[in-house]
């Protein structure tokens, strides 16, 4: 089972810095995440578009991801537009469509998937050990990044390990439905997942032990980014704040 | 239960930013690094739990189990569930990064909660072991849905629908949730009780109540 | 020779993200009264061969019969999986439940049967494998002997037709291993065994199967392996 | 005989929770030249032996010294860990890194190498085992042979004086295992080695220890594998 479905691939954004990245994406969503108007929402949309273009993935699995983080969009969908007061726009059965019900339905739509997309060109593009690196150089506490490595680096130790014990469930004759001997079967196989997890964090604790560790780790990461990762990253946060600007001082509506 | 980027306003996504940095911060002043690789092995353990989908009636959920990991963890839950979080995000993009904040204080804040209210009752046996930690699951997850709809609340009265459909349906989560929690807690009470941080008041062996054929046909 | 239980018929099976097949064209046939040793080095495709009879992966290429039936959806393994038992090679691997009874009790209680009736058979199992009274022992806190019996036991509760065991003596004490031998020799069932003890197979099995780069051919022979002691073995030396 | 680099006398050990001691009375002597094989059976207690001697489990009675120093409190062992290379039965719990450079590393910064000296231990060491220009390999994607190895790297780059290695052929492929006998056979440092696998402890070491129910004795004589194929196999026989 393969977790990073975007991180293979040969374009510019999958060889960036992923410090460089991890800037870049974090300024941009904020910027779309302030954005008031429809017309710089549809430019950051655009944007992570264009984005999504550069990195080449995957159609059929990106068309997937984006159908299911839409799923508590088109949720919204179902309430907003009834349930927020202004102009009428259409009345059926006591329900009543508002046009500013529409107009922050529509919006968050757009501010949602720009962020999704340029997110996905731009994190999911980096594997997970390469952002955990970022993360360190970015200094972000040591315990956090090493939480995230080491978090990383054992979940498919344990994942292969569930999943052995619930082949052993399924080979003899079990069969998940909605009774309580399923969710007390459920349980005991993360029960025993918990408990086998805590005795090899035991011996992996020795491990480090035998090593030489005695409370602090040494970091070997020294690497600079280079000019071209530092000058993208620095283009797509410009463009998050320079459509920020824009919707600020509504240059859309003067033109 | 997780808000999607661009929904919330940005005094919300601050202020729910704000208090997640401050639960971290606790989190991993209490995180001392020979605890490091047994936090980091659990909550990999936690995230592969989130991996398993569970049969409700004609549709399955996947298991949060933020109680449990409350019990474990106390508040070093906040970083544990913050790293997991970040994975997810990145691997799934189930939230992003404007809604990091508000994600992680909803998903952690009620696993501490609940560790302070139901460490008491496990420690000194004063409820039976399997009823308090079904409370905890429970309380667990129906604190995060309240958390999750009430920050959509404070987004606005349009909110309000969305917010009451999602309370609404968490509920079977919450009761599924309990009945998971409290046979984890009894197994590994039974088991291996060095897991938890506490002194856990393990049951008395009786052997009429522990077998699973009794326990299965409840 | 009666007609067989469970066949194999060319089977081709490669693992995700791996470049040579595991499997390349396997057979494997059981019958009612089969007692097959399959021998083969690590990586030759022995355990996969295994899951892919239980219908746990999926071949790319092939048919597996049970009873006469082809299987290919995961429905159609149910019945296979109620009538054949299969003994992982690390028992860690297969116990999850809290207490012995609880884990042995698991099949049966999925086969449909009563709780007391699970109670019952459980019982027994456990007598047929010698560990009468562990009924409520902590699993996890057992020798690696004790699980391996516990593990079978587990698997004899579904009182299946044959059994598969995945290299059941790695991790046995003698006394263990002995006790191992004299129980399967006393079960009415097939056996297929994966094992490098070739003394065991030799021990268990009558008729023995090589695997290789993943195919399989009959083996006319087996090999034997006989240990001797003898002075000077701190010297280096050689043997042929 | 030159001087004894580890020596454990009369160790006793008993796990909490257990009836019976794992280890009673057993000792242990390596020299700067040894090559020790240990040998028994499932739960003698060898493995135990080993985490006693590197002081992640205190005995009950017994000294451990290390070049001369008895050594007893936690902070004692410090020299020993630097020193003696220790290298686990699953590599998955050794290997707790990212990427294998990291995991090589983490032995040189901890003895307090800068990272320039640590990256070049490590090359050269990746080269010793045959993983050149592994670096960069993010460590839950190799496969078990190349984990192992990269085990046994991340132990090398310490520079130790001796290894003791616990069932370092478990999950081998043939050809791995024939390259670590290769590479074990070049490395001059002491060995002592837990195995089942008698024909590797052959090749291996040159001396050997039984170990049973907890008491250690020399092995005057090493037991041998001795494999030979003759027709007739599928037959009930019996050999002497």
């Amino acid at each position: 089972m393969t977790l990073e479905s975007f991180a293979e691939g040969t374009s510019p954004l999958h060889s960036m810095d992923a410090a460089a990245k991890l800037v870049a994406a974090t300024i941009f969503s904020v910027c779309t995440a302030l954005l008031t108007t429809i017309e710089a929402a549809c430019g950051a949309l655009l944007i992570g578009l264009l984005l999504l273009g550069i990195a080449k993935l995957s159609a059929r699995t990106l068309a997937k991801r984006l159908l299911f983080v839409n799923a508590f969009i088109a949720f919204l969908w179902l309430t907003l537009p009834v349930s927020t007061a202004g102009t009428p726009l259409y009345s059926w059965n006591g329900f009543t469509v508002t046009h500013e019900g529409i107009h922050i339905a529509l919006l968050i739509t757009l501010k949602s998937n720009a962020i999704v997309t340029a997110f996905i060109a731009l994190l999911a593009t980096s594997n997970i050990t390469d952002i955990g690196t970022g993360l360190a150089k970015l200094r972000v506490p040591q315990k956090l990044s090493l939480l995230f490595l080491f978090t990383w680096r054992y979940l498919h130790v344990i994942l292969e390990e569930y999943k052995r014990l619930s082949t052993a469930a399924t080979l003899r004759g079990f069969v998940p439905g909605t009774n309580s001997h399923t969710y007390k079967t459920y349980a005991n196989l993360i029960a025993m997942v918990l408990i086998k997890s805590h005795d090899r964090a035991e011996r992996v604790s020795n491990a480090m032990k035998l090593r030489g560790f005695n409370g602090t780790f040494h970091t070997l990461y020294t690497r600079q980014s280079s000019p071209f990762d530092s000058i993208s990253a620095c283009i797509i946060a410009l463009s998050g704040i320079a459509l920020l600007a824009a919707d600020h001082f509504q240059i859309m509506e003067l033109l | 239960m997780h808000i999607a980027e661009g929904v919330l306003p940005p005094v919300i996504l601050a202020s729910c930013a704000a208090l997640s940095a401050a639960g971290v911060c606790i989190g991993v002043k209490k995180l001392d690094y020979d605890r490091l690789m047994t936090t980091a092995i659990l909550s990999a353990s936690f995230f592969v739990a989130s991996l398993i989908h569970i049969p409700i009636g004609p549709v399955s959920g996947h298991l949060i189990l933020n109680g449990l990991l409350g019990l474990l963890l106390g508040w070093v839950a906040f970083p544990a569930i913050l790293v997991a979080l970040v994975l997810q995000a990145i691997l799934f993009q189930f939230g992003g990064i404007t809604s990091l904040g508000v994600n992680t204080l909803n998903m952690a804040l009620p696993p501490v909660i609940c560790f302070y209210i139901f460490r008491p009752m496990l420690t000194n046996g004063s409820t039976s072991l399997r009823f308090a930690a079904f409370f905890c699951g429970f309380t667990a997850v129906a604190l995060s849905a309240i958390f999750t709809s009430g920050t959509l609340a404070l987004g606005g009265d349009n909110f309000i629908n969305s917010a009451k459909i999602l309370l609404a349906s968490s509920v079977p989560v919450m009761i599924i949730e309990g009945l998971i929690t409290a046979v984890v807690v009894s197994f590994i009470a039974k088991v291996s009780p060095q897991l938890f941080p506490f002194t856990i008041n393990t049951p008395q062996a009786s052997p009429t109540t522990q077998s699973a054929a009794s326990s299965t046909a409840e | 020779m009666s007609t067989p239980l469970l066949s194999l018929t060319d089977i081709h099976y490669i693992y995700a993200g791996t470049a040579t097949p595991a499997l390349s064209g396997a057979d494997l046939e059981l019958t009612s009264s089969s007692r097959l040793g399959m021998l083969g080095h690590n990586g030759s495709g022995k355990t996969t061969l295994f899951l892919t009879a239980m219908g746990i992966l999926k071949p790319s290429k092939g048919t597996i019969t049970y009873a006469g039936t082809p299987l290919v959806h995961e429905k159609d393994f149910r019945t296979l999986r109620a009538e054949i038992g299969y003994l992982f090679q690390r028992s860690d691997d297969q116990l999850f439940s809290p207490t012995v009874i609880d884990d042995i009790a698991f099949g049966p209680l999925n086969l449909g049967k009563t709780p007391d009736e699970a109670l019952s058979i459980a019982a027994d199992t456990l007598s047929i494998v010698g560990l009468q009274g562990f009924e409520h022992r902590i699993t996890h806190k057992l020798s690696g002997g004790e699980k391996k019996m516990v593990a079978l036991a587990s698997v004899l509760a579904m009182q299946p037709k044959a059994l598969l065991l995945d290299e059941p003596t790695n991790d046995l004490d003698p006394a263990t291993r002995e006790r191992l031998i004299t129980i399967l020799a006393d079960l009415d069932l097939a056996l297929c065994i994966i094992s490098h003890d070739w003394d065991f197979l030799d021990k268990t099995c009558t008729s023995f199967l090589n695997v290789e780069n993943g195919t399989t051919k009959p083996a006319e022979c087996i090999p034997h392996t006989h240990v001797h002691t003898h002075q000077g073995g701190n010297v280096a030396h050689k043997h042929d």
